[in-house]
């Protein structure tokens, strides 16, 4: 449904070029979800915002049922825009506090005229906060969001993005701010409302646990310093990581289990907390001065999303790990090990 | 985890610190609690002569040298058990009842609730130090991290502190969390990353090698990596430097992570207590249990999560009885008409005995179920 | 997390979010922690040094279109002044239209016939030589002597009594907002909005009327101008003293239409700062209170009133107009009126320049100030927010 | 502007609006949270007296004041509670017919201040770029000039003919602080999500400026709306002091002109006639700015005691 | 507290007269007195008022009521007519502060600086010499009736001050050139930016140069100068300011004595404080000035004449000054004080005195072709009456008279609009014909001779000098005019009535002008303005005229009586 094809994101800031994303390449189809995650300021934002057209990539493109975006017409536009949905992170941020949940709701049905009655109007607006599990919708209608918990306008949020009907939800970071409990909730209702309506997901958090929950089905890509390092279906992923980064991710997840925890105390970790900046990025392989497995060719070697040579259905984006004999010029030679089983 | 090739660790204690003592042997836990905090009431004044009662009845003890998590949903009082603890409410807030006692190196016990200003002052950080929520806006914004950390040295010196001292002491701090004093010292707050700032208020919390460090959700506003690199520094540093900690956390996975001992919160009130072990394989609060059930494990099978309904009671309008009650399978109309009392269930010695309070303890089994296999 | 990360694509789309400007001053997102720093000193210089050019450069820019724009308006303004001195000759002595024009044209050395564009250089020119032209009402006193003799004046008394109402004010609005709901918040918060409501030059004419006439307490006819006749302009305490006996009226109507103000703002400020996360964290670090109050408090309380404070500086010497009228306190705001009376354009020009430099000046100042205690805003201007 | 929210469910915690019961119309909350201020109910009643007194009292007495010369300066007596001027002018008569013209030049200018401003401050805000610097570098330039100066000046050259010209002079030159504020203010709420969310449900710009984004100004709008009648009403009665307004008809400012140029002030019969339409002023100024000091209470929980 | 003022106050033995006039400190005031009181530098120091007098004294001072000189420095004068010639002798034994003796050579100096300055006595003037140390001939060619005025008021400069100016004229003028060329014009230049920083002074007082500030100055004696012995006063303290700033000082009880315009509000309260109200005629006032060169309506005489029985000039005299604003009487362009003198009893017997009639405004104006529809008239073209009258904002008195004859004509039915304008721009305005009614002054107070009230009411704004400004004034026609008397040429009935040295001959132009003006009304005079000036008796100073006293006739601002009794020594410091 929604293609994403070397796609490039290139901030001008103060002279200097941010990367924030290069050439990421992904596609989410009706009813299937894509989990995006990666550490703060690796390019999920703006590549989901790529995707919801809040923004044109500074070069590759990105396709909506096939049509390039940049190319589309007026009408085409208009079902793309009604087709993809954004829902925000900050609860507090995304619900105007002027308007009711009832007002929130029925400016965008009544500028797409997709209710003509108050009566219409009414029954919509009752429909969508039932999909959301705010029912009775008679309680909600009318209130505004200072009078509604966290959890609860994140709901009208999906609500709002609902009510166009789209095909496709992208939410990013949307649970991160809840409780626990509440983020369970929501999350739960989202799987229902991808699994009874087939609406498609792209979904992003920088915390594993929950791409693994929500995503289980779907699949997930990591991304550092804008580029996809990992990518495959969600399990393998979180079970059988290839990429150390994607490693590191999994290890920094807290275990809700004293026992789990205290073993997991091996393994790799990261040589450095911090992420380079994106205005002085490493040459080679961006990951290099923070990798454990580095190797000297990792500052030459700029590695692209390779079948990872342990996991037929996960593409990683290592040399080390999808060329593990160590070919100087590996870039080229990595071509050669395609297929090829440890 | 902590990173392959950490800068070289300060291999001593850091010097000068008033009581920087030989750290002997981990005390024996027979020794007095650090803090002891009993039946603590707290309240907050919202209108002319409406309160919330923030805190109702808040008991524990803390011995040196353990780390305690506070857990519970937003809201639940622990952000103001930590400033109780500190003296630091907010003008409108206000202890109405209960001691907080605390036990210096040297075995002195004062009640925290009745010091005075200025032995409240001199008590501050340099026994009890406290590393703040909204760590990205803990330090003033117009002076250096270095300027901040020296006023903390300064007030707290008995006479006068040289600047070589107050650099070195400092700087030994900033090496213990891994940052590089040259840097960090000169750089104003706004200069540094969120993990670096969170950092460097921990490493400040050092400076005066304080008994008891009270952290309240350090690590809720960082990066994942970065998270991971402050929990794994602070259990380092409770090796090196063994002071007792609490820990506040909305994660239970944090608290599963850095603590010997769980404490759940709800609605101002202790509902369940115990060591880590028993809080999360056999927790014998239905809340517990149910909390520690929304929560996604990364590793092994997928469980079913579960929410649980409803929402937290309004402090304001408490109803009679188990405040958990209303979102609660279990309860009964006993639970309904009586709030009821921790209820010890193991004893043992120490602060570490667990104990609920729930009626219906026993009917709570912890299980999950499992949707997909690893 | 911040949010300066998320940047509302609006319809223009990418091009704009992607030349979106620098991090909010509160970037505490990693992108503000470069890992290659410089050293640190030679690249604070650096933007330091940039920031003070680029706001001086700012400056200049704004008096230039100052000054020119006072060129036009006052080139566009209606009322020939020498048709109006004519007149007067005429009216007043008698004499032929003839005799008059003659006169006229000796005085002005104005000649309409000269092109607009030259006279605009011609000014320009003056203008960087300190030259400001001739009065036309007295001929033979250059612009820059009048505004020599008047402007110290007003400079002394609004200066003066900015000093000591911003003092007071700050102390009082401290105290307020230490001691919230007390007697001192009380007091002057009913007071201070009292005084605030009343136009400055209401105050003058109810200190006139009330104080000088009324009750008699005042010896408004003493006090009247600048200084005592015979009392030469020397640095002793006669002349100190009495330059200050004159200048109280004005001053005391300056101070106490504005004190309040600055008390209740001073309030607000300080109480926002009280419930910083950076003061519980002082607390709690146990700093003595005097540190708190003054490094963490006061000078974030502070940081955003010294913009305001530079503003207040415009109005009140706008203020002046009216208030050294009522008092006949020789200064600027007298000359101008004057000036505007009797047409004297140059004069006029002359005045609404170097109150605009003043005030151009103090807000430069006030940045300055701003820069060296706040350091977050050498990053990168912090916009108009 | 970084806020480092915690988790949050707690659906009072850090809330825009007052926490008042859901249902009732904001206005009428926003009524009685003033009237329940003392300082807001005095400032609401206050304001309401003068403005009653000058809308309605000339229906009643007629606009039109009859003098009798010969009468001139009589004393306060039972039939004129504030005595004649100096025409024979009943001077409490003139009082009630001289406040039209300070409110209307007041309300009129703050209105274009205000209309100007939000209308220029959210354009530039909301789309930047060019007309946003180029409208920041006039403001700039504008808001070095006292206004007051400007003002005089301006004032003394061209016919000011009616109170009209006044206020619209009055409104046009003094948008420009208020304009930054609004500009300031758009520029941290079209950060905020909502906007973005309305741009992707594409209700166009027209509707997002106006509809989403300045509505949430309009407490801001309001109070600053406010000040800009007191500026606006200090700024003209100031001119008409100086004789630099135009001095026809009957208003306060005129009065006190005439008042301080007849020398009024050493009559202590004529005082009235210089004390009323000053007291009716300070009345009038005090009214808006406790209205204001309270609504910025009401309405900015930041100011409101922690 | 304030240093103690040296000024005032204490007073030495011979005490301290108190005054008020407006002046400007330096740099923009200055001490240049040249050409005073007939022309000169603007903005110089007391140049422009009375006390002038007391520093450079004139040769004499005119008593208006008994129509004579009184002698200053002056011994005696003569004026032959025939010959072309005025001869004045000076007294003996005078000298300037610098030492000096005040010679006839001075008087050259003087009016060759009056050449510079364009004083209008150049207009005559063809030749001066001075014979020997006290007599100065002045030779002229058709003298107008107020040369003599224009010479023996001069006040006399000093050479050692003003000789190298004075040279440099008299070379101009030997040379038969002019003061808008050349030469001239360059010495004009200069001359205008000659600020000397102090006055050599020949009368009894000097300036203490030291005390002057921008709220008062002293004048000091000086001992050897002119009437030194006569006058008591040991200073004279002149406080600064416009009305507003002086009524304070009046009413603290400050000022003896105060020429200021000052509002009839302050009259009571002054009172109170024990002043006199002196009221010395200022032998002009308001008129009411109608744009008859746009307005047809107003062009013809009907309207204006309905317009004058319609007016209540009392009342807009009461409401103006109170006391002091005296309706015009005769209306007949000139001050009712001098009516008497000028006009014979058989002139004066066709004078229409328009008093207050509102019926015969009404039956004029229906004739003009106004009609009346409800309360309001429409004018002869059908519209509705509604006009705007203009007035100077500053002059308190005068907006009081606009504003009350705006009200009175509304309350008529013709609806006018009262607008306050600059008092600068006022007269600009009416020139250009940029006005609908207008207030103006009528009469003239400089000069005791009707002529001069002529060239106000006929001239100034109208036709003759407005053209200068591009307009025609109020475009009131002056040739060809219709009276009853026949068609005469007004303008030159106006230019011969200030000509020639024949009284009688001047009387009976005066006399025709003087009826058309009442039969024509180009403008409607309103009230006549006396001073009401505060004299403060008894306190500092005693000797104030009293009220019947004839020289309170004299003009305050021209022969000022206060001046001419201080060198009498009739007003003197109390005693004790
Ligand atoms: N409008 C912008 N202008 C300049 N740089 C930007 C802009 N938006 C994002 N960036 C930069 O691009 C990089 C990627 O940002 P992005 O928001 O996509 O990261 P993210 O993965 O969503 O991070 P987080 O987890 O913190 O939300 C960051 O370094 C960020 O600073
Ligand atoms: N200043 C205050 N005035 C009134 N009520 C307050 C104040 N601060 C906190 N409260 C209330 O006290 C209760 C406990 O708040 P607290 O901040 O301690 O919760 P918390 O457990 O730390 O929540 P979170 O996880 O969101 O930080 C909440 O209901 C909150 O609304
Ligand atoms: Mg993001
Ligand atoms: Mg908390």
């Amino acid at each position: 449904m929604i293609e994403l094809d070397g796609a490039s994101q290139v901030f001008h800031v103060k002279g200097k070029d941010l990367p924030a994303v290069s050439d990421v390449s992904l596609s989410v189809g009706a009813g299937e979800v894509l989990c995006l995650v990666g550490e703060s300021g690796s390019g999920k934002t703006t590549t989901a915002r790529l995707a919801a057209g809040l923004a044109a990539p500074t070069s590759g493109s990105v396709r909506y049922q096939g049509r390039d975006l940049a190319e589309m017409t007026r009408a085409e536009r208009r079902a793309y825009r009604r087709a993809v949905q954004y829902i925000h992170q900050d609860p507090y941020a995304s619900l105007n506090p002027i308007r009711s949940v009832r007002s929130t709701l029925s400016i965008p049905l009544r500028r797409h005229g997709l209710a003509r009655s108050g009566a219409e109007m009414q029954q919509k607006v009752d429909e969508l906060l039932s999909t959301v599990d705010l029912s009775p919708p008679e309680s909600y209608r009318e209130k505004f969001p200072h009078q509604l918990s966290g959890g609860q306008r994140q709901r009208v949020s999906v609500a709002r993005g609902l009510t166009l009907s789209p095909r496709l939800l992208i939410a990013d970071e949307s649970t991160s701010m809840l409780d626990v409990s509440i983020r369970v909730s929501l999350l739960n209702m989202l799987t229902k409302l991808r699994k009874e309506e087939g609406v498609g997901f792209i979904y992003i958090t920088h915390d594993l646990a929950l791409a693994k929950y929500f995503a289980w089905e779907g699949r997930t890509a990591v991304m550092y310093l804008g580029r996809i390092v990992e990518a495959g279906p969600t399990p393998q992923v979180i079970n059988n990581p290839q990429h150390p980064y994607t490693k590191a991710l999994l290890e920094a997840v807290p275990e809700p289990d004293p026992e789990l925890s205290r073993q997991k105390k091996a393994g790799g970790g990261l040589l450095s907390a911090d992420i380079p900046s994106l205005s002085a990025l490493p040459s080679g392989c961006t990951f290099h001065p923070r990798c454990p497995l580095a190797e000297d060719r990792c500052r030459e070697i700029i590695p692209v999303l390779r079948t990872a040579p342990g996991a037929d259905a996960q593409e990683v984006a290592c040399t080390v790990v999808t060329d593990p004999s160590g070919a100087p010029d590996g870039a080229r030679s990595a071509a050669q090990a395609d297929g090829g089983a440890p | 985890m902590p990173a392959t090739t950490p800068p070289p660790t300060p291999s001593t204690p850091l010097a000068g610190a008033a009581d920087a003592a030989a750290p002997g042997p981990a005390t024996p836990p027979s020794e007095h609690p650090v803090l002891s905090a009993k039946d603590l009431q707290v309240a907050y004044r919202t209108g002319k002569d409406t309160r919330v009662r923030a805190l109702r009845g808040v008991s524990f003890d803390l011995y040196p040298e353990t780390s305690l998590a506070l857990v519970g949903e937003s809201g639940c009082g622990k952000t103001t058990l930590g400033l109780a603890l500190l003296r630091l409410l907010p003008t409108l807030g206000e202890i109405t009842g209960g001691s907080i006692t605390f036990t210096g190196e040297d075995g002195r016990r004062r009640d925290v609730t009745t010091m005075s200003a200025g032995q409240l002052r001199r008590w501050r950080w340099s026994e009890a130090a406290m590393v703040f929520q909204g760590a990205q806006n803990a330090f003033n914004p117009v002076l250096t991290i270095g300027q901040q950390m020296a006023d903390t040295l300064r007030d707290h010196a008995p006479g006068r502190i040289g600047r070589r001292e107050i650099l070195e002491r400092s700087g030994e701090a900033l090496r213990s969390v891994r940052l590089e004093p040259r840097r960090v010292l000169g750089s104003y707050p706004h200069e540094l990353s969120g993990g670096m700032k969170q950092r460097a208020l921990i490493a400040t919390g050092l400076l005066l090698r304080p008994r008891l460090l009270v952290l309240d959700e350090p690590t809720t506003a960082l990066d994942i990596l970065t998270q991971r690199t402050v929990i794994d520094l602070l259990a380092e540093l409770r090796e090196e430097f063994r002071f007792a900690m609490i820990f506040i956390s909305h994660d239970l996975a944090l608290a599963a992570e850095l603590a010997d001992r769980v404490v759940t919160m709800y609605a101002g009130k202790v509902i369940e207590t115990g060591t880590t072990q028993d809080i999360f394989s056999a927790p014998k609060h239905p809340y517990t249990s149910k909390l520690i059930n929304a929560v996604p494990p990364v590793r092994g099978d997928l469980p079913e999560l579960a929410s649980i309904p409803g929402a937290p009671p309004s402090l304001a309008t408490l109803p009679p009885g188990c405040a958990f009650a209303p979102r609660c399978e279990l309860a009964t109309d006993a639970c309904r008409a009586e709030e009821p009392e921790l209820i010890t269930l193991t004893s043992r010695p120490g602060d570490m005995t667990h104990a609920a309070a729930c009626l219906h303890h026993e009917q709570v089994h912890h299980e999950r179920k499992v949707i997909a296999r690893a | 997390m911040s949010t300066d990360i998320s940047v509302p694509g609006s319809p223009g789309g990418p091009e704009r979010s992607a030349t979106r400007d620098a991090p909010g001053v509160h970037g505490d997102h990693e992108r503000t922690a470069p890992q290659g720093r410089r050293p640190r000193a030679s690249l604070r210089h650096r933007i330091y040094h940039s920031f003070l050019l680029r706001r001086l450069l700012r400056s200049v820019f704004v008096i230039w279109v100052v000054a020119t724009g006072v060129f036009l308006m006052v080139r566009l303004l209606p009322g020939n002044p020498v048709d109006v001195y004519i007149n007067q000759q005429i009216a007043l002595y008698g004499k032929s239209y003839e005799q008059a024009a003659a006169e006229a044209q000796n005085y002005f050395r104005f000649d309409p016939s000269t092109p607009i564009w030259r006279q605009y250089l011609d000014y320009l020119l003056g203008l960087l030589r300190g030259d400001m032209g001739t009065s036309i009402a007295t001929p033979g006193v250059t612009v820059t002597e009048k505004i020599a003799q008047y402007l110290p004046w007003t400079l002394y008394s609004v200066g003066l009594a900015l000093l000591i109402s911003i003092t007071v004010g700050l102390l009082l609005g401290m105290i307020m907002a230490y001691r919230r709901g007390g007697v001192i918040d009380h007091a002057v918060s009913i007071i201070g909005s009292g005084l605030h409501a009343i136009p400055n030059y209401l105050l003058a004419i109810l200190i006139v009327v009330v104080g000088a006439v009324q009750l008699g307490v005042i010896d408004y006819t003493r006090m009247r101008g600048n200084v005592s006749p015979g009392v030469e302009p020397e640095l002793s305490f006669r002349f100190l003293s009495d330059i200050g006996y004159h200048a109280t009226l004005p001053m005391l109507t300056y101070i106490l239409t504005t004190v309040g103000t600055w008390a209740l703002i001073m309030k607000a400020s300080t109480t926002q700062v009280l419930g910083e996360d950076y003061v519980t964290v002082a607390r709690a670090r146990g700093l003595k209170d005097a540190r708190i109050q003054g490094n963490y408090v006061g000078r974030n309380a502070l940081l955003p009133l010294i913009a305001q404070i530079a503003t207040q500086a415009g109005f009140i010497v706008g203020g002046a107009i009216f208030v050294e009228q009522t008092f006949s306190y020789e200064g600027v705001g007298l000359l101008l009126f004057e000036s505007i009376n009797s047409r004297d354009y140059p004069t006029i020009q002359g005045v609404l320049l170097v109150v605009t430099i003043t005030v151009v000046l103090a807000n430069l100042a006030a940045d300055l100030v701003n820069a060296a205690l706040d350091p977050r805003i050498r990053l990168g201007e912090g916009g108009a927010a | 502007m970084t806020t480092t929210s915690p988790p949050v469910t707690d659906p009072e915690a850090g809330l825009p609006a007052p926490s008042a019961s859901a249902g009732v119309s904001p206005l009428r909350r926003l009524l009685s949270e003033l009237t329940r201020s003392t300082a807001g109910f005095i400032g609401l009643l206050l304001v309401l007296a003068i403005l009653a007194v000058s809308l309605i009292g000339p229906l009643i007495m007629g606009t039109s004041v009859p003098g009798d010369p010969a009468r001139a300066w009589e004393a306060p007596s039972s039939a004129h509670w504030l005595g004649l001027e100096g025409g024979g002018k009943d001077t409490l008569h003139l009082l009630v017919t001289g406040g039209r013209t300070v409110l209307m030049v007041g309300f009129l200018a703050a209105a274009i201040t205000t209309v100007i401003a939000v209308a220029i401050g959210s354009l530039a805000g909301y789309f930047g770029g060019r007309f946003d610097a180029l409208m920041l570098q006039l403001t700039d330039v504008v808001m070095t000039i006292p206004q007051i100066v400007l003002l005089a000046v301006v004032g003394a050259f061209y016919k000011l003919d009616s109170p009209t010209l006044l206020a619209v002079i009055i409104g046009t030159l003094s948008w420009p602080v208020l304009m930054r504020s609004i500009r300031a203010q758009v520029l941290s709420l079209k950060e905020r999500e909502f906007v973005e969310a309305a741009q992707l449900l594409d209700v166009g710009w027209v509707r997002i400026v106006f509809g989403e984004i300045v509505p949430n100004m309009a407490s801001y709008i309001l109070i600053n709306f406010i000040i800009a009648v007191t500026n606006a009403i200090y700024a003209m009665v100031g001119l008409y002091l100086l004789g630099l307004a135009p001095q026809r008809g009957n208003n306060w400012g005129i009065m006190i002109n005439d008042a301080w140029t007849k020398g009024a002030m050493f009559n202590p019969d004529a005082m009235p006639y210089i004390i009323a339409p000053v007291t009716m002023i300070v009345l009038l100024q005090l009214g808006l700015i406790l209205l204001t000091r309270t609504l910025e209470e009401i309405l900015n929980p930041r100011l409101r005691d922690r | 507290a304030p240093a103690e003022p040296e000024g005032g106050g204490a007073g030495g033995s011979g005490g301290a007269f108190h005054g008020a006039w407006p002046y400007q400190p330096a740099p923009e005031g200055h001490f240049n007195y040249a050409a005073q009181p007939y022309a000169g530098v603007p903005t110089v120091i007391l140049g422009d008022g009375p006390y002038r007098d007391l520093l450079l004294p004139p040769s004499a001072l005119w008593l208006w009521a008994e129509e004579q000189w009184e002698y200053l420095i002056a011994d005696s004068h003569e004026l032959d007519a025939e010959g072309g010639t005025l001869t004045v002798t000076l007294k003996e034994g005078l000298t300037w502060s610098d030492g000096s003796p005040l010679t006839s050579q001075d008087y050259l100096t003087t009016f060759y600086v009056q050449f510079i300055q364009r004083a209008p006595s150049w207009g005559f003037i063809t030749g001066l010499e001075a014979p020997d140390d006290t007599t100065v001939v002045i030779s002229f060619e058709d003298p107008p009736a107020v040369l003599e005025r224009y010479v023996l008021k001069s006040n006399i400069l000093s050479t050692a001050q003003y000789g190298e100016w004075a040279d440099r004229a008299k070379a101009i003028v030997d040379a038969g050139g002019t003061m808008d060329e050349g030469d001239g014009e360059a010495l004009g230049t200069e001359f205008q930016s000659f600020a000397p920083e102090s006055l050599v002074v020949s009368g009894p007082y000097d300036f203490d140069y030291d005390t002057i500030t921008n709220t008062q100055l002293t004048l000091v004696r000086n001992e050897s100068g002119f009437g030194a012995d006569a006058v008591t006063f040991d200073q004279v303290v002149i406080y600064n300011g416009e009305t507003t700033e002086i009524t304070s000082l009046v009413q603290s009880g400050d000022v003896d004595y105060a020429t200021h315009g000052f509002a009839p509000a302050s009259e009571d309260p002054f009172e109170a404080a024990g002043y006199t109200i002196l009221r010395p005629p200022v032998y002009s006032g308001p008129a009411l000035y109608l744009n008859q060169d746009r307005y047809p309506e107003f062009a013809d005489v009907r309207t204006r004449k309905a317009f004058a029985y319609l007016i209540d000039r009392a009342t807009v005299g009461q409401v103006s000054l109170a006391e002091s604003g005296v309706a015009v009487e005769n209306m007949v362009g000139f001050s009712d004080n001098f009516v008497d003198q000028w006009l014979t009893e058989e002139v004066k017997g066709k004078i229409d005195p328009y008093a207050q009639d509102e019926e015969k405004a009404t039956s004029l104006l229906e004739e003009a072709g106004w009609t009346k529809s409800g309360d309001t008239w429409k004018t002869p073209e059908g519209e509705d009456a509604s006009y705007e009258i203009q007035f100077p904002q500053t002059y308190a008195d005068w907006s009081a008279a606009g504003k009350n004859v705006a009200e009175q004509l509304t309350a008529f039915g013709i609806s006018v609009t009262a607008r306050g304008l600059d008092d600068k721009q006022a007269p600009i305005d009416i020139d250009k014909g940029d006005f609908e009614m207008a207030i103006q002054a009528w009469g003239s107070s400089a000069h005791p001779h009707p002529h001069f009230s002529f060239v106000t009411d006929l001239f100034v704004h109208n036709i003759p000098i407005a053209k200068n400004q591009g307009g025609k004034g109020y475009g009131f026609p002056l040739q060809d005019v219709e009276t009853s008397a026949g068609t005469v040429d007004l303008e030159a009935l106006v230019t011969q009535s200030g000509e020639g040295l024949d009284q009688e001959e001047q009387k009976q132009n005066v006399s025709t002008v003087a009826l058309a003006f009442n039969e024509l009304l180009p403008i409607i005079p309103l009230f006549e303005r006396y001073g009401n000036n505060p004299a403060l008796e008894g306190v500092r100073v005693q000797g104030f005229p009293a009220e019947d006293d004839p020289i309170l006739e004299n003009a305050p601002y021209a022969d000022n009586f206060v001046i001419l009794k201080m060198y009498r020594g009739e007003i003197t410091p109390v005693e004790g």
